[in-house]
């Protein structure tokens, strides 16, 4: 059942030392700014944070990582013009790194939520992001075993959410929200507004309400600028 | 399976291609209505050279089908942004999916065309484009592996040598790969390649050359080349 | 991981209890708020006992959170059915899914409870509800494979023996698996029973009884029984 | 690119001897009876179905297989009360079955589109429908492997497509069809309507038109009544 939180704050309080978290967003769209700042005031600390990116300039997950928070960082894309805080961070060895291919990111949080053990995927077959993992030829393809990714928490921002929870979002700022959310033990939703339940068509859901457990409203939330890089 | 044509005959043009007649010969080679990924960089250039009437649908990796032009002044939305982040607009008839979805539509080969960039291609077409390999370098794939393997044809765009001369269409690539035999075509400034994934014989089609003869480009590549 | 309370002390009812009277009990061991799928048959009475604001949401494997009560007359729409095929309606907080998005839903491990009809279950939690293994039936399986391993727990409803008197609480199941040691609790018109699916000593808890003594209970049950 | 064909026998015409054909529908819902009829009216033979069900009644799925047209069925719940053209023939020893789990089906569907080789479920585990499959302990828990089922094409029953064939649903009838779309080398969909393109909202497409090759309006499909059953 869905907790409506009164801040962003409150609803990232209980997130301990060393948990798992998935965030949503690719770069800037989408990501749950106001979260990620609750959590650099909660003081939390060796994260393991999974996100496309690892932080755009100095706000969100950057601030997250610039604070020294984070101990490892599961993504497809770090370095980035941007990434400053990141790269300092990884450059002193003060953060770990495991780079996954952005769709096998994206599959293995899925089978996370899915309750899929594991999965044969084409992508990383025979480059360097495959060493080490099982390999299998099936009907004449190549492929990798890739293992899913759970987390404690996942933070996502959505655009609309009723008073169930059920989500929906904006364009292309959907991208990772749908499957962290399915993928954590607690997923906490920022929404710009919650709206009655029955105010939502049951047809335009993505997330299904029984994915979220906290939300808290965000009307003017942060996007940071979108600047170029993948 | 390829939806494009092999075309033809080899040619040969005067005049070495510059970036825009590039993305332009690569556009004329992509058929109506298709469904394409356009990588970041040099790639994005080609829909400048899409024919509206094309039919031809724009994809991009981070959750849209239907994507238009850049963004510029009130159009710019940060909620719709292309891969390369960059501020974009939304065609009629688009769609939006999340990430996993996104990459199903890549990995499950629903996508005609990929154009990417390149470090590096193999006679076989293997391709390498995402890590120099370099010491101290931060290492960053994104999206290259998936869309590498993905689509029914990989085209690959890039200038034939590297500033110092060295050919990038090479036996075999010294940098990490990207993916492997994945590469059908590939667009540089004084030729397009075609590749034989299946193997064939170990060389590799010349369909056209620009500014240089067949012969030269013999000389410049250190891989067994025929003519179209 | 459970989200229902583990109960209390053993009680002894006077009466076996009728189907309605076991809808009621299981209905009752429901936590507000819970995410519910029962199953065809028996389970299906459960919703006409979960209190309206209880908050209790059902999920239908065909494809639905937020199904209502079935629908008659000209609420009847052939669109909107349930895993059982009959008229449903939707309720306020409704949502609809595709079936690999359904059943991602509860192979993930989303639903708090899933309340299924049983041929037998075994002291460790396996179930058999999908095939007598006769020669000459036709086998059909359905989402029951799904349903008995997705949810966090998942409770039998089932009369404790078969018309000839023969327990469907066994050691092992002699009838093909559903699933191996998914069942947590047993609601039969006798007794409930809670089952350590983790192993324990191999003994199954009793809750309470219906009709009869703890005592009798143990001579109709073929596996070692104690009182919770 | 879609093609808007002018009846039901167009879209169907080109479907081969011994196809593998998935048909979308749970039961009733979602069963694009008129595609299928038509397939009955082409005569095409020992085609391959996959669907949760083995026909209800004598229309749709039911006609095909009574028609003996079907030399193999792939689903999950063959026998109801109204399955009797399927009974016939599989005592008979007329028609093939294989039986998967019905979350299973949905799974080995959408890998086959989402260019998944295979993936370990728990579903089945320990069951006679996983005899002879590789097994895995993964993290504590049993899967079982499952392959990806491909198809020639798919026929499947939406609500609403745009020219360009995006497609949205109604209700329930959503089930199988959106996997199904992605899986088959040609899909082939019938809709109650098709609105001019931009006419639909891009957030509320359910599978877009890049899935879908053939549209066929039929605005007063059947739909078989419904009745009791899994």
């Amino acid at each position: 059942m869905v907790m409506i939180t009164q801040s962003a704050l409150d609803a990232v309080a209980d997130i301990p030392d060393g948990a798992t978290v998935l965030i949503g967003g690719f770069g800037p769209a989408g990501q749950p700014v106001e979260l990620i700042e609750a959590l650099v005031e909660t003081g939390t600390r060796d994260l393991t944070v999974v996100n496309n990116n690892a932080g755009n300039g100095d706000v969100g997950l950057a601030a997250l990582i610039g604070a020294g928070r984070v101990r490892k960082v599961i993504c497809s894309f770090p370095r980035q013009h941007d990434s400053h805080q990141f790269d300092e961070k990884y450059r002193a060895g003060e953060i770990e790194l495991e780079l996954v291919p952005q769709g096998n990111l994206a599959e293995r949080i899925r089978a996370a939520g899915a309750g899929i053990g594991g999965f044969f995927t084409p992508t990383g077959y025979g480059t360097p992001l495959a060493e080490g993992k099982e390999v299998r030829e099936i009907d004449g393809r190549h492929y990798v075993l890739e293992l899913p990714i759970r987390a404690d928490y996942a933070l996502v921002k959505a655009h609309r959410a009723d008073e169930v929870g059920n989500l929906t979002y904006r364009k292309t700022a959907r991208n990772f929200g749908p499957i962290m959310a399915t993928a954590a033990t607690t997923t906490i939703v920022q929404v710009h507004e919650v709206v009655p339940t029955g105010a939502m068509d049951p047809e335009v859901v993505v997330t299904p309400g029984i994915y979220v457990d906290r939300l808290v409203v965000v009307p003017t939330a942060t996007t940071p600028e979108p600047e170029e890089d993948q | 399976m390829s939806s494009v044509q092999t075309p033809s005959t080899f040619t040969e043009g005067p005049t070495r291609l510059g970036k825009a007649e590039l993305a332009a010969l690569v556009a004329a080679d992509i058929p109506d209505g298709a469904f394409v990924n356009l990588g970041i960089g040099q790639p994005t250039l080609v829909s400048n050279y899409l024919a509206p009437d094309s039919g031809v649908t724009l994809h991009t990796e981070n959750g849209m089908l239907g994507m238009g032009p850049e963004a510029h002044g009130d159009d710019v939305d940060p909620d719709l942004i292309n891969a390369g982040k960059i501020p974009v607009t939304e065609l009629p008839g688009a769609s939006y999916f999340h990430h996993a979805d996104s990459f199903a539509m890549m990995r499950g080969g629903h996508l005609d065309i990929c154009v990417l960039g390149a470090y590096q291609v193999s006679a076989r077409g293997d391709l390498a484009n995402w890590h120099t390999g370099e010491p101290g370098a931060i290492p960053a794939v994104g999206g290259a592996m998936d869309l590498a393997i993905g689509a029914k044809d990989t085209f690959v765009m890039m200038t034939l040598t590297t500033r110092d001369g060295q050919s990038k269409l090479v036996e075999a690539c010294t940098y990490p790969l990207t993916g492997v035999g994945c590469v059908s075509r590939i667009y540089t400034d004084v030729a397009v390649f075609l590749i034989d994934r299946e193997g064939g014989d170990g060389s590799v089609v010349v369909r056209e050359t620009h500014g240089v003869s067949f012969e030269e480009l013999e000389a410049l590549v250190p891989v067994p080349l025929r003519r179209a």
